[in-house]
């Protein structure tokens, strides 16, 4: 029921935001759907505590220890990201960047997006998995569109172009597993391509088909992912959508694209009984991760600097899936949750920073500890958690996967001490003036809302010194899941 | 190992689970911290009313720590709920926490309650903030030394690196602040990496980040090795070990003098008590190549910092490079302790080991006792260049005097404690022969006198400094107005420089503390032949050392002689003109500068310098003499990397060229090439 | 038997023409022209799916098949036309790369194909098992004309017909997908092309071109 | 503790400050001979602190009082230094307080002192001397150390005492590092006491002193401090050589009778002698030395010292403790 509730409010949001996203109150309206879902996703949450995992509607759709804190975490950045746009996107329209209709569109295809997000955690098929990943990527093209300038158009066709290709290979890649699964499970139409059912199975499964399907399925949704060298989509769309989007992009649709990434794998591995989906994920996990930082030295665009450190992190994510074993996956799944907690945040107050400031342009953005302290506070504190300094809880991750792959793969480690130096340097060195030094910035029209951030760097420093048990509970049944 | 009777009696009276105590007052500190945020802006409140209780909670540390060094008790260990899912906070106290504790305690009290009296409003962070950031400082310290478990440990090291970060970029409007600032983190966090995969090889596999399992985990010699430069890595960038130094002469004059106190004073321990906690209690073996680096490292940083110091003419920045020079002083000492204990010569390991950590416990005391100097000074004269001081011991004895104390103590003079420390490490000097290497044998001897010439040096600089900004004549006409400190500061600067003494006059002290820690790693103490009057590390006809006798008898001879000369002779006297050898028309400009005063160092070590002068051409109206010296580490290691990383990212940035076509083309080659591997 | 034979020998006909079209469309300049062959690419895909399902007996196939007709042969083709009439973007002038070395490229990737294909022909128990390699080429193919092509329409074009590859794959290698993801496929397919038309309107009345080389301002400078 | 070893300590302590200006004028006197110029009387140093003693202090309007603790603290640690060294017994409750190394320390404080009080008055000349005197110490201080080495090296302790018992229990060790060692021991006394080739005690020539530039704000009983301590200084580094080098008739411990004690007193008394002619010979043939030459100068003393080292492991004569 819950799960009805989390999969279908969205999409109800979508058609009310559609039919009436013109009035006054759409940003409260928004901000109003976003949390019934996170109250479904909580409801629905607090029952697998209680009776386990689910599997329902002719299991097309379940909820496992992997997705579930994955729906949680969607489920509630997705709220905070609605309360921050409230104030943010009015902001923008007193500055003349957007009109009513285009807030319309923004509205509705925020809860689309939501909504295609969901489905895709939630579903068992991998039919729908990927018709979810689609329509995900469509949506946010209207969204990374929305101010019809000519650098975000030229970033929502690349990204469109891109992802579209990639989303193709990925529904090859599909095929195959499909017909893979035919051969072993019989001709039984939607259920062949039930994720639970392959699992089972998955032993018996053509090990050359199925590692065929893993190459498609892993440019595909790796695309999705921004990893290395098919991540060029990312910085443009991150920089030039409307930031409230840069944050969803950033924190959720990565996450959920890895999510899918990760499921294949599970399957590919458990089929052809040999490490070569790990080997790959951790090559172009260290690849994007040394890529990526190399990348954040020379950004002049404040948005784009966090766009590419997205793509650092979700280098080093997919690396530590592919260490494989508790410990690494653990630490994974921590970095995903920290990460999208905290990037969501940077971008928030990077997005208030660069309307104090006018510009998105890094050198235009100075002393915002002067102009607003707390947009600067919450800015500094967003960097060095996202830079792995602890207590923050993204070091807690760091530290497990940089311990583990010390000890399991040596040779890696340079890679990574590389990849987190520059990228240290690459990113400190250009927030620290951003945030200190003198400015004569104006204040902004409408009181920024920076409850989000302080919640999330909350939760995220939270998580670095203290985990809750079930939380933790979760994460060790999904890295097992994961193996 | 008896106890000294009056720490046995303040050990009486105080409750045996010292470690939760000791938890306790660490989160006193985070409480005073966060009280301070109740009335950021308020600075009676903050400094006045906080301040000092931070110091009254570091008096707690110190004589709790004291009193468990005394006792002896075995070693106390508490689990937390915290940390990660499978590793909980694990928190320890032995002999060696609690010696580092003491010194935190020690110098820490006399830190806070000169910063209760140093802090002015409108100077940079609000009053508030900079509580908290102050006591999380000290409490992530803390921690540090106390931690037990790789996560815990990183947790607070990090936290330290951060705090003290934003301490030092308090006054965040001026552009070398930041730049240093920037310098500062970024070493602290790359170090910081180093320290993890240290603990990453450490760990052996079994998948427990505490220190037991750390001890208990055999590795190869291959892996130890690793772990331990890893380790020399990380620690040494903290403790500014040369060539990891660059940010330390940036970022300490760049904080305000009490921070830089706490980072010179206390911080570099921690890195030093860290790396005796790897390299003696984690790792199982030592091999005497490990020493025989370290010994290098240390000599050299201790010259290095020497020579600088003598070159520099900002004050802050002097006292900066001279505490490379202690650092050096104190892993020399490190060095040799590994070169004796892997040759298996334990007492004099244990010598060794007892001069390092006696002069990681002086160098606390004089170096933040120097600092909080300056401070005063900065204060009542805006000025941090030597070239514009001097003769402030007329308006600021109070100052002057405590300052003096220092000089004399970091000059390595007896009866003070930095003689006892430099001593001692000399001492264990002379037992290398003993070594089983007759290479090394060859070779120590010079580091000895590399030694010697460093303490030497240090006297130098240390004469350059006290005698350009207190003695002489002002050199800027406004020095006169200069103001002495007020009462809390004078009160911070006097316990600081009684400790000087105490220490320097009673050695015995400190050395047991020192014992318990030799005693818990090595089974030595270095008590043998130590009387109340006396100490004597191996024994007393070999060498012995009394500061009590040298003070006393100075002072008897003094005494003697000052009556004497009035008895038999007079007292009458008249204050004239300085004579000069008769020279009438000569100021202020004619005394040494600080620039004048390094030069015979500049002469002799120029190759150690990247110098830049600028020299007045014979007809010059306006003749002017700059000369600017450079650290060449910097311009051949740093800068070279900043550019190849540079360069780098420009390769890079080739990727994303912006067009449509190639990026499909990536994607394309990606998808072939994958499918021709997995075919 | 004898009728299935024949109907594998017809289906084995159609696959080659699709490749031949998929080579056709890497060589043509004229954009309506690509669109037509986009068009007759659809038709031989919905003959090819009703002759699979008559031949499985199917229902849901023909379905599929009627979807096909439907959408690729009659709407997006009409779309197509009537957006370029309106843009006047009839030309595809030049490409990246010249017409001889693309198509010597794309025999290559042909042949790459099949070799590919190979261990999966193997295993199919399908009539068409030997089409896959064929669905592949056409995929890759397709992916090289966006490669290749510089105007946006002629990109999209080939965007749909690497879609129509796929569709393919599917009809040939599985029976085609389960109903309710055809039907997503379908309905993305659809959504996707409509957005891609305002697009064409936004890029033109911004960049009073659809040439893609105006697209290449966000780059690493 | 016996009652002789007080006696021995305070007979030291005297004989040494009354005697130190006695050796300063022998060596004086020598000089003037070996220069035929015709010599002050013996007595002349006591006669210059008689009159500086009564003479009224002129001191400079802006001297602070460490200015004139300076002379004190000065004349306090070299007496300090004269009861720890053994010049004639070598049981003595103060021996203990230091060992050698230790005295380098005692010498350094003196140094310190002095150079702080040159730069009180604020004066060209005295931050010139106070510069000049510090760099010759860290140059010498090292030289000084590897000559201890040697000695511990030969008779494991760095304490006077020890090493003198130690020589007298077998003194057949004549290890050529000693040699070596003693070479390099000359040249460091001759810097450290501001004697030529390093510093002339003669001269007032501004430009060329060091020493003399530091005390040229002192007057009067002040000076007369200083001056007496100077000639201590000298006394005691004389003393340091005779113990580490040629120990000969030192009341050892446990053979030290009054008889004894005379007998070392005479033995002290005829090393002065000629000691003071021997540094008199070596600074009337050799030549002052330009200020920049002296790293050069004081280098070599310490490779003297080092290659002493070097013989003595090389030979391989462990007598460790």
């Amino acid at each position: 029921m819950e799960l009805l509730l989390v999969l279908g409010l969205p999409f109800f949001g979508t058609l009310i935001l559609a039919l009436l996203g013109a009035r006054r109150f759409a940003p409260e309206l928004n901000v109003g759907v976003s949390l019934a879902t996170l109250i479904a996703a909580a409801f629905l949450v607090s029952r697998v505590i209680r009776f386990g995992p689910l599997l329902v509607w002719h299991e097309q759709f379940f909820v496992d220890p992997f997705n579930v804190f994955l729906v949680a975490l969607t489920a509630f950045v997705g709220f905070t990201t609605a309360i921050f746009s409230r104030p943010y996107m009015r902001i923008e329209q007193a500055h003349g960047r957007l009109t009513p209709q285009r807030l319309r569109l923004y509205h509705s295809m925020y809860q689309l997006f939501m909504g295609a997000m969901l489905l895709a955690l939630l579903t068992n098929n991998m039919g729908l998995l990927w018709v979810a990943m689609e329509a995900a990527t469509l949506s946010t093209v209207l969204l990374v569109s929305l101010y019809r300038t000519k650098a975000s158009l030229e970033a929502a066709w690349k990204y469109f172009i891109l992802c579209g290709v990639g989303i193709a290979q990925a529904l090859f890649g599909t095929i195959l597993l499909y017909f893979a699964a035919e051969q072993t499970l019989g001709r039984q139409g939607m259920t062949a391509l039930l994720w639970t059912h392959l699992n089972a199975v998955k032993a018996h499964l053509e090990p050359t088909v199925l590692s065929l399907a893993f190459v498609f399925l892993l440019v595909g949704y790796g695309t999705k992912v921004g990893l290395a060298p098919l991540h060029n989509w990312l910085p443009d769309a991150h920089a030039e959508g409307p930031t409230p989007v840069s944050a969803v992009l950033s924190g959720l649709l990565l996450n959920v694209a890895l999510y899918a990434v990760i499921r294949c794998k599970v399957l590919v591995e458990g089929s052809i009984g040999s490490t070569l989906p790990s080997r790959m994920l951790m090559t172009f996990g260290l690849l994007s991760a040394v890529l990526g930082a190399f990348f954040l030295w020379r950004q002049r665009d404040i948005k784009r600097l966090f766009g590419y450190s997205s793509i650092e992190h979700m280098g080093i994510i997919t690396f530590a899936f592919g260490l494989g074993g508790p410990i690494a996956n653990f630490a994974a799944l921590l970095h995903m949750t920290v990460h999208s907690l905290t990037k969501s945040s940077i971008f928030f107050t990077a997005g208030h920073a660069s309307q104090t400031a006018g510009t998105q342009r890094i050198d235009g953005i100075r002393g915002l500890i002067g102009t607003s302290p707390t947009i600067g506070w919450g800015l500094m504190l967003g960097s060095v958690a996202i830079l792995g300094m602890p207590p923050f809880g993204v070091f807690a991750s760091e530290f497990l996967i940089l311990t583990t792959a010390m000890r399991e793969d040596p040779w890696t480690t340079p890679f990574l001490l590389l990849a987190l130096g520059v990228a240290f340097a690459g990113i400190f060195s250009k927030v620290q003036p951003m945030v200190f030094g003198e400015s004569d910035a104006p204040r902004l029209p409408h009181s920024p809302a920076l409850v989000p951030v302080f919640v999330h760097l909350a939760m995220v420093l939270v998580l670095g010194i203290y985990m809750p048990p079930a939380l933790a509970e979760w994460y060790r049944a999904a890295a097992r899941l994961i193996g | 190992m008896n106890a000294e009777p009056w720490l046995s009696y303040a050990s009486a009276s105080l409750p045996v689970q010292a470690l939760s105590w000791l938890l306790i007052l660490a989160a006193c500190w985070c409480l005073l911290g966060l009280i301070g945020l109740l009335r950021p802006r308020s600075i009676h409140f903050v400094a006045h009313a906080l301040f000092p209780l931070g110091a009254l909670v570091c008096v707690g540390i110190m004589l709790l720590a004291g009193s468990f060094l005394a006792t002896g008790h075995a070693a106390e260990t508490m689990i937390l709920p915290l940390g990660l899912p499978d590793l909980p906070f694990h928190l320890r106290l032995d002999a060696l926490s609690g010696f580092f504790l003491l010194l935190l305690g020690m110098a820490g009290a006399g830190i806070s309650i000169f910063a209760a009296g140093y802090f002015r409003a409108g100077e940079g962070t609000a009053p508030g903030l900079m509580g908290l950031q102050y006591h999380i400082f000290l409490a992530s310290m803390a921690l540090v030394i106390l931690a037990d478990d790789a996560y815990l440990f990183m947790v607070a090291w990090e936290t330290m690196a951060l705090s003290s970060y934003f301490l030092v970029t308090s006054q965040h409007r001026i552009p070398e602040i930041r730049r240093a600032g920037f310098l500062y983190i970024l070493m602290a966090h790359l170090g910081a990496l180093c320290i993890l995969l240290s603990f990453g090889v450490m760990q052996g596999g079994s998948w427990l980040f505490t220190f037991d399992a750390m001890r208990a985990a055999s590795l190869t010699p291959f892996w130890a090795t690793t772990a331990f430069i890893l380790a020399l890595l990380g620690f040494g960038a903290k403790a500014g070990l040369v060539p990891m130094h660059v940010w330390l002469p940036e970022a300490h004059p760049a904080a305000p003098s009490p921070v830089s106190a706490m980072m010179s004073g206390l911080m570099l321990k921690t890195a030093v008590y860290a790396m005796l906690r790897v390299g003696f209690d984690l790792l199982h073996v030592r091999f005497w190549q490990w020493g025989a680096l370290v010994l290098a490292l240390g000599l050299f940083s201790a010259l290095f910092g020497a020579i600088f110091a003598a070159v520099q003419t900002d004050m802050k920045r002097l006292l900066a490079y001279s505490s490379i020079e202690n650092i050096g002083l104190i892993f020399t000492g490190i060095g040799l302790a590994i070169l004796f204990d892997a040759s298996n010569l334990r007492l004099f390991a244990a010598l060794a080991l007892a001069a390092a950590l006696l002069h990681a416990l002086n160098h606390s005391l004089f170096k933040s006792l120097l600092f909080l100097a300056t401070g005063s000074v900065l204060h009542a004269t805006r000025q941090r260049s030597l070239g514009k001081l001097g003769g402030l011991i007329r308006t600021m004895p109070w100052v002057a005097t405590f300052a003096l104390v220092g000089t004399l103590a970091i000059a390595g003079l007896p009866p003070l404690n930095g003689f006892v420390s430099e001593w001692l490490l000399l001492q264990s000097f002379l037992f290398t022969p003993q070594l089983p290497h007759a290479f090394l044998n060859m070779l120590i001897p010079l580091g000895a006198a590399a030694l010697a010439l460093t303490v030497a040096l240090a006297a130098y600089v240390m004469v350059k400094f006290y005698g350009i900004i207190f003695l002489g004549q002002p050199r800027e006409a406004t020095l006169a107005q200069a103001h002495d400190a007020n009462w809390l500061e004078r009160l911070g600067l006097f316990w600081l420089a009684a400790g000087c003494v105490a220490i320097g006059v009673q050695p015995q002290v400190a050395l047991r503390a020192a014992g318990a820690v030799t005693g818990m790693l090595f089974g030595q103490a270095v008590t043998s032949g130590a009387s109340i009057w006396q100490i004597a590390p191996i024994a007393p006809e070999q060498a012995s050392y009394s500061g009590l006798i040298f003070l006393a008898g100075i002072l008897a001879v003094v005494g003697i002689t000052f009556v004497g000369v009035r008895l038999l002779a007079h007292g009458r006297m008249r204050r004239t003109d300085a004579w000069d050898c008769g020279y009438p028309w000569q100021n202020s400009r004619m005394q040494d500068t600080a620039e004048g005063f390094g030069q015979p160092i500049r002469h002799m070590f120029g190759a150690f310098f990247r110098m830049e002068r600028e020299l007045p051409a014979p007809a010059d109206a306006t003749p002017r003499y700059r000369i600017q010296i450079e650290d060449r580490l910097w311009r051949a290691l740093y800068l070279p990397t900043a550019r190849g990383v540079q360069r780098l990212a420009d390769a890079v940035s080739v990727l994303q060229g912006g067009r449509l076509s190639i990026y499909l083309l990536y994607s394309f080659l990606t998808l072939i090439g994958l499918l021709v591997f997995v075919l | 038997m004898h009728r299935s034979h024949l109907i594998a020998e017809l289906l084995r006909l159609l696959a080659a023409g699709l490749l031949l079209i998929s080579f056709a469309m890497l060589s043509r300049r004229r954009t309506q022209r690509l669109i037509t062959l986009y068009a007759w690419q659809g038709a031989i895909l919905f003959l090819s799916t009703c002759l699979v399902a008559y031949d499985a007996g199917l229902t849901e196939l023909y379905y599929s098949a009627a979807l096909t007709l439907l959408l690729k042969v009659i709407t997006l083709p009409w779309i197509l036309h009537r957006l370029i009439r309106r843009l006047g973007a009839q030309w595809d002038s030049e490409q990246l790369v010249n017409i001889p070395v693309t198509m010597l490229v794309g025999l290559a990737l042909v042949i790459f194909a099949f070799g590919l294909a190979q261990p999966i022909s193997m295993l199919a128990t399908t009539i068409t098992r030997h089409t896959i390699g064929i669905a592949l080429a056409v995929i890759l193919l397709s992916f090289l004309m966006m490669i290749t092509r510089r105007k946006a329409v002629t990109q999209v074009v080939g965007f749909l017909a690497m879609e129509n590859g796929l569709f393919f794959a599917a009809t040939s290698a599985t029976y085609g997908m389960p109903m309710v993801i055809e039907l997503g496929i379908a309905l993305d397919m659809l959504v996707g092309v409509f957005i891609l038309g305002i697009f064409f309107f936004q890029i033109r009345e911004q960049f009073d071109s659809l040439d893609l080389h105006h697209l290449e301002s966000l780059r690493e400078d | 503790m016996r009652a002789i070893s007080l006696i021995q300590q305070f007979a030291e302590i005297v004989l040494a400050v009354a005697i130190a200006p006695l050796f300063a004028g022998w060596i004086a006197q020598c000089r003037a001979w070996l220069q035929n110029r015709s010599a002050p009387p013996l007595t002349q140093p006591y006669r210059m602190l008689r009159k500086l003693f009564h003479k009224d202090v002129a001191l400079a309007a802006n001297a602070s009082p460490l200015f004139r603790l300076a002379p004190y603290v000065l004349f306090g640690t070299m007496v300090l230094a004269a009861g720890i060294i053994p010049s004639i017994a070598t049981d003595l409750p103060f021996a203990r307080a230091a060992d050698a190394i230790a005295l380098i320390g005692l010498f350094a404080t003196a140094r310190v002192f002095m150079a702080l009080a040159a730069m009180d008055i604020g004066t060209a000349f005295g931050t010139l001397g106070a510069r000049r005197e510090m760099m010759i110490g860290f140059l010498a201080e090292p030289a000084l150390l590897m000559v201890l080495f040697n000695a511990f090296l030969l008779y494991g302790s760095t304490a006077l005492p020890s090493l003198v018992d130690g020589h007298a229990t077998h003194p057949s060790v004549i290890d050529p590092s000693v040699i070596f060692a003693a070479i390099a021991f000359v040249m460091v006394l001759l810097a450290e006491n501001a004697r030529i080739p390093i510093d002339n005690p003669a001269t007032h020539l501004e430009l060329t002193m060091i020493h003399e530039a530091m005390l040229l704000e002192y007057s009067a009983r002040h000076l007369a401090l200083v001056e007496w301590a100077t000639d201590l200084k000298l006394f005691n580094y004389a003393c340091i050589g005779f113990a580490l080098f040629v120990p000969w008739g030192i009341a050892i411990h446990g053979a030290d009778s009054s008889s004894a004690l005379l007998l070392a007193v005479a033995a002290l008394v005829a090393k002065l002698i000629l000691a003071g002619a021997a540094l008199a010979l070596i600074e009337s043939l050799s030549a002052k030395l330009r200020i920049f030459r002296a790293p050069e100068y004081l280098a070599m003393a310490f490779l003297l010292a080092v290659l002493g080292l070097l013989v003595h492991l090389l030979l391989g004569a462990n007598v460790n403790a």
